[in-house]
């Protein structure tokens, strides 16, 4: 079984979410703490949302600085499959492993929205299983998720289809061009502001889109696990 | 530095004049303490009796009408009742859950944004130092007038203020109350709530025991928060210079709370604790007095170890710093280092200020220098109590007279149809997304029902589906014409917005919102809704697991309507099995219950004519139940689609909700009753439930096997409410309508300091 | 146009909890020669030529606006 | 210890929503004449007297962490 491991730093809250998400799709989830060195064999990594370091400073800013990090960075860029959720996306941001930087909603409030997305790379380790069904309602919740980056930044991720995901029926946050999601250039590092974990699952969510993140990762690792 | 006040010197120096009604302390208080000592106090003594033994810490007003829930017959639920931090029920397999409502009133009043989420963190220590992780919070708030400039200024930054601490802690807000009424301008009330779970056997209580045994102060560091009235005292101390600036207000590190938490779950799962005890109102002088006088020792505690984030406070300031994000253990010698080690990889500073010793006292010093020797009970739980006069208003037979009947009502079709546009925009039944979309409800994953639902749900175990639901109401303006009644249609609304999600009703705990008791027609209010609580949960045998009392919500001699706020608690077996309040098409509505024409302190009376007066619609405890009962059944047996209590706005109101809410229309008929009084009427005991048309026999057979009174309202389907023969609106209007009001309000509010 | 800057500060006994933050992960950054940080807010706005004394007018819009007086303390500088 | 200050303002072309916000409560608070507002942060803290070139670390630091220099810009003070 394919180990997926994620992340907890001080101040992650969906640790838990994405560990019952791995589990839901048929993977093994591992817990990685930040002060450790250790990535303990794990074939994927998630950075869950939350408030790591009580988001002083700007989201993801200190939490970049963890030793794990220092293990994490290296992995993603050897190829390892990183998944950045809200926070764990600021993260990745903070940590240069993708473009651009998110900041302040424009309407100044921290806001959560059943969001309809549009998957527009379906490429990625994390997206593949989109293919079939792009549209996607998923929980967006944040103070801190409107995406910036100059215009020849935001011109090469469109034109290199890295953008991943798109806020469409209304953006919940001011982002640029409406973007939800990146990937970095070799496709393994993924960003994504809304919070798949919390879309596996009628009862508790308003979808079970979200699980197509998860079982994209363990059929993409299947082979690597083998 | 000027000398300490120690024992030996009070001892000395009888005669001095002490500041003890600057304190807050009456002279036959001050009197008692020196008679408990022997002595006069020292200054720190003085600082510990005053702030313990104040209204807020004492309970010494309320205490003698509390009794009355003590009274209550013993339910089997009830693992721990009131007297410790929170409440402790039962809900089976081995799980147990601990719920606590508690006011954060004036400092929000004060302090919009801090006064809040500090509201949010206090409540949320208690649950932990019950043994209990955390898993959700609610918020009901009560503000003055929707349009008014002091609620312009409180709202936006109590609302941020919740919503930045409670998302940080990782806890979803499952939802609250949104009311206004002039009578809360300059009085706001914000009411935290907050709800954990745990196994039987991880239990802790607040007691010191074991002689030998350490006490551990961990969490934020001391500082000098919300020490304001003890300056008096350091003035003292601090000679001719005073001291330096105090803040008055505390400001909240939900980071710091939320490493709090995960390490204190930590310690309790690797049995570190022989008790524990979070620091609130009154700080160290709380905690240290009350684990003390609860355990079978004494305690002695070096109050120079406490770790410090101003380094010139007074002993008197560190015992009364209110600051925030602490807690105090009691630890065996043994396990000392496992502790220490918890806390270090948390992050989280620890000192060891003490330990529990031998005798019955409560020794503290100061650099070696005894400043407390004090019987711990003395402080703690044998504080003043008063019999406060009690006397019914002289007005409460006019305000009683002054029916609704006098008041022009809508008579055609078209003006109800007006009438029913502007009511489902009145502040008080809008949409409350403005505020709730700040919270989150997704985070930890069990949340099945949240706003805009009757009652939040959360799933406890996830094999097998076992959770728990949670409702608060309480209607100010129905208590201010009855208290007795309004306390009771409180508890009632409460217990149905539980049995209509199909979850059972268990526990109660109150927030009990009054005036000054000084004056005795607060007092009869409040004696008034005691009685009303406690009868009403002993004929729905239902246990008070505990609560909390805040007096002085007043301006000037105008107190605000007596607001007991009623938090029931009750347990799903399978929350898959939930009923949701949303309509979906082709469904057959059906009402349940009684309508009689009751108007009186009704929301249409209140924003169409401003009007209060007359008796509080009536209460029907039995019938309460058999709804309950009902609806279990329904639940479990799948009988019903969707369900939801009839409460302010009547009828219309819940009908708009649940077509918002499935986007559906429906055409109702309430011929041969008369539309206006049927439809904005708020009897008590009512809902409106949606079954698959064609399967509505299997429900109303169960209601009259319940002899409960039903009728058939209609159908769902189509994107109008049609009212037959008077009326009918499109479904967008309404929405349009309903969820235009708070925007319109707070958008517009320009940027706060808060906000930036 | 005269440029004004206002720098918002909690009050020296207020609880500061992104700089505790803050400076709590600085040793590990390899910083460990720096303490007691404070983060504030900084303010820069531009006052009409018209505007006899656009000291006072922005102190007046810090007191009402920027910054929460409960709270915070600040301070005004006219840069040019 | 010497006490330094850092100013940390978004980059001229970035959006500053809270700018923004600010402006437009201007006229209505009574203040027609502020404009071109921008909203950054304010960092004051402690050097050891150890560190020999106080200027120096804070510029490092600042350009590490407490500036983000995809979107802000910052400068650096010696206070005393
Ligand atoms: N301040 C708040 N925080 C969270 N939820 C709220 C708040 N105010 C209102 N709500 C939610 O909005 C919905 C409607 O509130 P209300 O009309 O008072 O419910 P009810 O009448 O069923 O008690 C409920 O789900 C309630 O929990
Ligand atoms: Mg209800």
């Amino acid at each position: 079984m394919q180990r997926i491991g994620i992340v907890t730093f001080p101040g992650s809250l969906d640790d838990h979410d994405c560990v019952r998400a791995v589990i839901r799709a048929g993977g093994e989830a591992v817990a990685l703490w930040h002060g450790d060195s250790d990535l303990q064999n794990v074939d994927a990594i998630i950075l869950p949302g939350g408030f790591s370091y009580g988001d002083a400073l700007r989201c993801g800013s200190i939490a970049r600085f963890a030793p794990l990090m220092t293990d994490v960075i290296d992995a993603a860029k050897q190829g390892m499959p990183i998944l950045g959720i809200c926070n764990g996306f600021q993260i990745l941001c903070e940590s240069h492993l993708l473009p651009g930087v998110l900041t302040r909603n424009a309407h100044l409030h921290y806001r959560t929205k059943d969001q309809a997305l549009r998957f527009e790379n379906t490429k990625t380790v994390w997206t593949a299983n989109f293919v079939d069904q792009p549209y996607a309602v998923i929980p967006t919740k944040h103070g801190e998720g409107r995406y910036v980056a100059d215009a020849a930044v935001l011109d090469d991720l469109e034109a290199t289809g890295r953008v991943i995901a798109r806020y469409i029926n209304g953006n919940p946050n001011g982002s640029m061009r409406d973007i939800a999601g990146v990937c970095n250039e070799a496709g393994n590092v993924v960003g994504l502001m809304p919070h798949p974990e919390h879309a596996i699952d009628t009862l508790t969510g308003p979808s079970t889109d979200g699980l197509a993140f998860f079982t994209s990762i363990l059929s993409a690792t299947a082979g690597v696990a083998l | 530095m000027s000398a300490i006040d120690t024992v030996e010197r009070a001892a000395g120096s009888p005669a001095i004049d002490q500041p003890w009604a600057e304190l807050g302390l009456k002279r036959d208080e001050y009197a008692r303490i020196r008679e408990i000592l022997d002595r006069r106090p020292t200054s720190a003594e003085l600082a510990m009796y005053s702030v313990m033994w104040s209204e807020h810490c004492s309970y010494k007003s309320s205490k003698v009408h509390l009794k009355a829930f003590g009274d209550l017959p013993k339910s089997d639920a009830l693992l721990v009742g009131i007297g410790e931090n929170a409440g402790v029920v039962d809900i089976g397999d081995g799980w147990a859950v601990t719920f606590k409502i508690e006011s954060h009133n004036h400092p929000s009043f004060v302090e919009p944004y801090q006064g809040a989420a500090t509201g949010i963190g206090g409540i949320v220590r208690d649950i932990i130092s019950m043994g209990a992780r955390p898993i959700g919070v609610m918020d009901p708030l009560r503000f003055g007038a929707a349009d008014a400039p002091d609620t312009k200024r409180v709202l936006p930054g109590i609302v941020a203020g919740i919503s930045g601490y409670g998302n940080c802690l990782g806890l979803p807000n499952i939802g609250g109350e949104t009311i206004f009424d002039p009578c809360y301008s300059g009085n706001p009330l914000v009411n935290a709530l907050a709800v954990g779970v745990l196994r039987h056997e991880d239990l802790k209580l607040a007691k010191a025991s074991g002689p030998g045994n350490l006490v551990v102060l961990f969490g934020a560091r001391t500082g000098g928060d919300g020490i304001g009235g003890v300056s008096v005292l350091a003035s003292e101390t601090f000679g001719d210079e005073g001291p330096a600036k105090r803040p008055s207000v505390q400001v909240g590190d939900p980071f710091t709370e939320k490493l709090l938490i995960e390490c204190c779950l930590e310690i309790f799962a690797a049995d570190l604790v022989v008790g524990i005890q979070d620091l609130g109102g009154a700080g160290l002088s709380c905690a240290t007095s009350e684990l003390a006088s609860a355990g079978d020792g004494g305690m002695h505690v070096e109050l120079d170890r406490v770790p410090l984030r101003d380094a010139t406070l007074s002993p008197e300031e560190i015992l009364m710093s209110e600051s925030q994000e602490r807690m105090c253990a009691v630890v065996e010698p043994a396990k000392i280092v496992d502790f220490l080690a918890i806390c270090a990889k948390w992050e989280v500073t620890a000192a060891i200020i003490g330990e529990v010793t031998d005798g019955d006292r409560l020794t503290i010093d100061w650099h070696g220098e005894r400043i407390v020797d004090v019987p711990p009970r003395t402080v703690a739980h044998e504080g003043p109590v008063y019999e406060r006069p009690i006397m019914r208003p002289q007005s409460q037979d006019a305000l009683n007279a002054d029916t609704t009947d006098t008041l022009p009502k809508p008579a055609t079709g078209a003006d109800i149809r007006k009438l029913a546009l502007r009511m489902v925009a009145t502040p008080n039944l809008c949409d409350k997304s403005w505020i709730t979309q700040q919270y989150d409800h997704y985070v930890r994953g069990n949340t099945i029902l949240a706003q805009p639902e009757d009652a939040g749900m959360l799933r406890i175990d996830e094999q097998t589906g076992r959770g728990i639901a949670i409702s608060t109401d309480g209607n100010g303006r129905f208590c201010k014409l009855d208290p007795y009644v309004g306390a009771q249609l409180a508890v009632a609304e409460a217990y149905r917005n539980i049995a209509v999600t199909g979850a059972k009703p268990l526990a109660v705990s109150d927030c009990l919102n009054f005036g000054s008791p000084e004056d005795a027609g607060v007092m009869w209010q409040f004696q008034q809704t005691i009685r009303g609580i406690a009868d009403a949960c002993r004929e729905l045998e239902i246990a008070v697991t505990g609560g909390n009392v805040s007096f002085y919500n007043q301006t000037g001699e105008t107190a605000i309507h007596p607001t007991p706020v009623i938090a029931v608690l009750g347990t799903m077996d399978d929350v898959a099995r939930r009923i949701p309040m949303a309509f979906g098409p082709d469904q057959t509505l059906i009402v349940i219950g009684d309508t009689r024409t009751e108007l009186d302190g009704s929301e249409w009376a209140f924003a169409e004519h401003g009007h209060i007066g007359g008796r509080p619609p009536r209460v029907n405890l039995q019938r309460e139940r058999s709804i309950a009962q009902l609806m279990t059944k329904a639940a479990t047996n799948g009988l019903v689609a969707a369900a939801h209590d009839l409460a302010d706005g009547g009828l219309w109101q819940a009908l708009v909700e649940s077509c918002i809410g499935g986007s559906v229309g429906a055409r109702v008929e309430i011929a041969p009753f008369e539309p206006f009084g049927f439809l904005f009427g708020e009897s008590a005991g009512r809902l409106v439930v949606a079954v698959k048309a064609g399967s509505e026999a299997a429900l109303t057979v169960e209601c009259d096997a319940l002899d409960l009174p039903w009728i058939r309202l209609g159908r769902t389907g189509g994107d109008v409410i049609e009212v037959a023969g008077s009326f009918e609106i499109p479904l967008t209007d309404l929405a349009d309508a309903w969820r235009a009001t708070l925007p319109s309000l707070f958008d517009t509010v320009e940027v706060t300091a808060e906000a930036l | 146009m005269p440029r004004v800057v206002v720098d918002v500060l909690l009050k020296p006994e207020i609880l500061d909890p992104q700089g505790q933050a803050i400076e709590r992960a600085l040793p590990r950054l390899g910083f460990a020669g720096v303490s007691d940080v404070r983060q504030g807010k900084h303010f820069e706005l531009s006052v009409d030529d018209a505007v006899t004394n656009p000291e006072d007018v922005v102190r007046q819009l810090a007191d009402n606006l920027l910054a929460n007086p409960v709270i915070e303390d600040f301070t005004v500088t006219v840069v040019r």
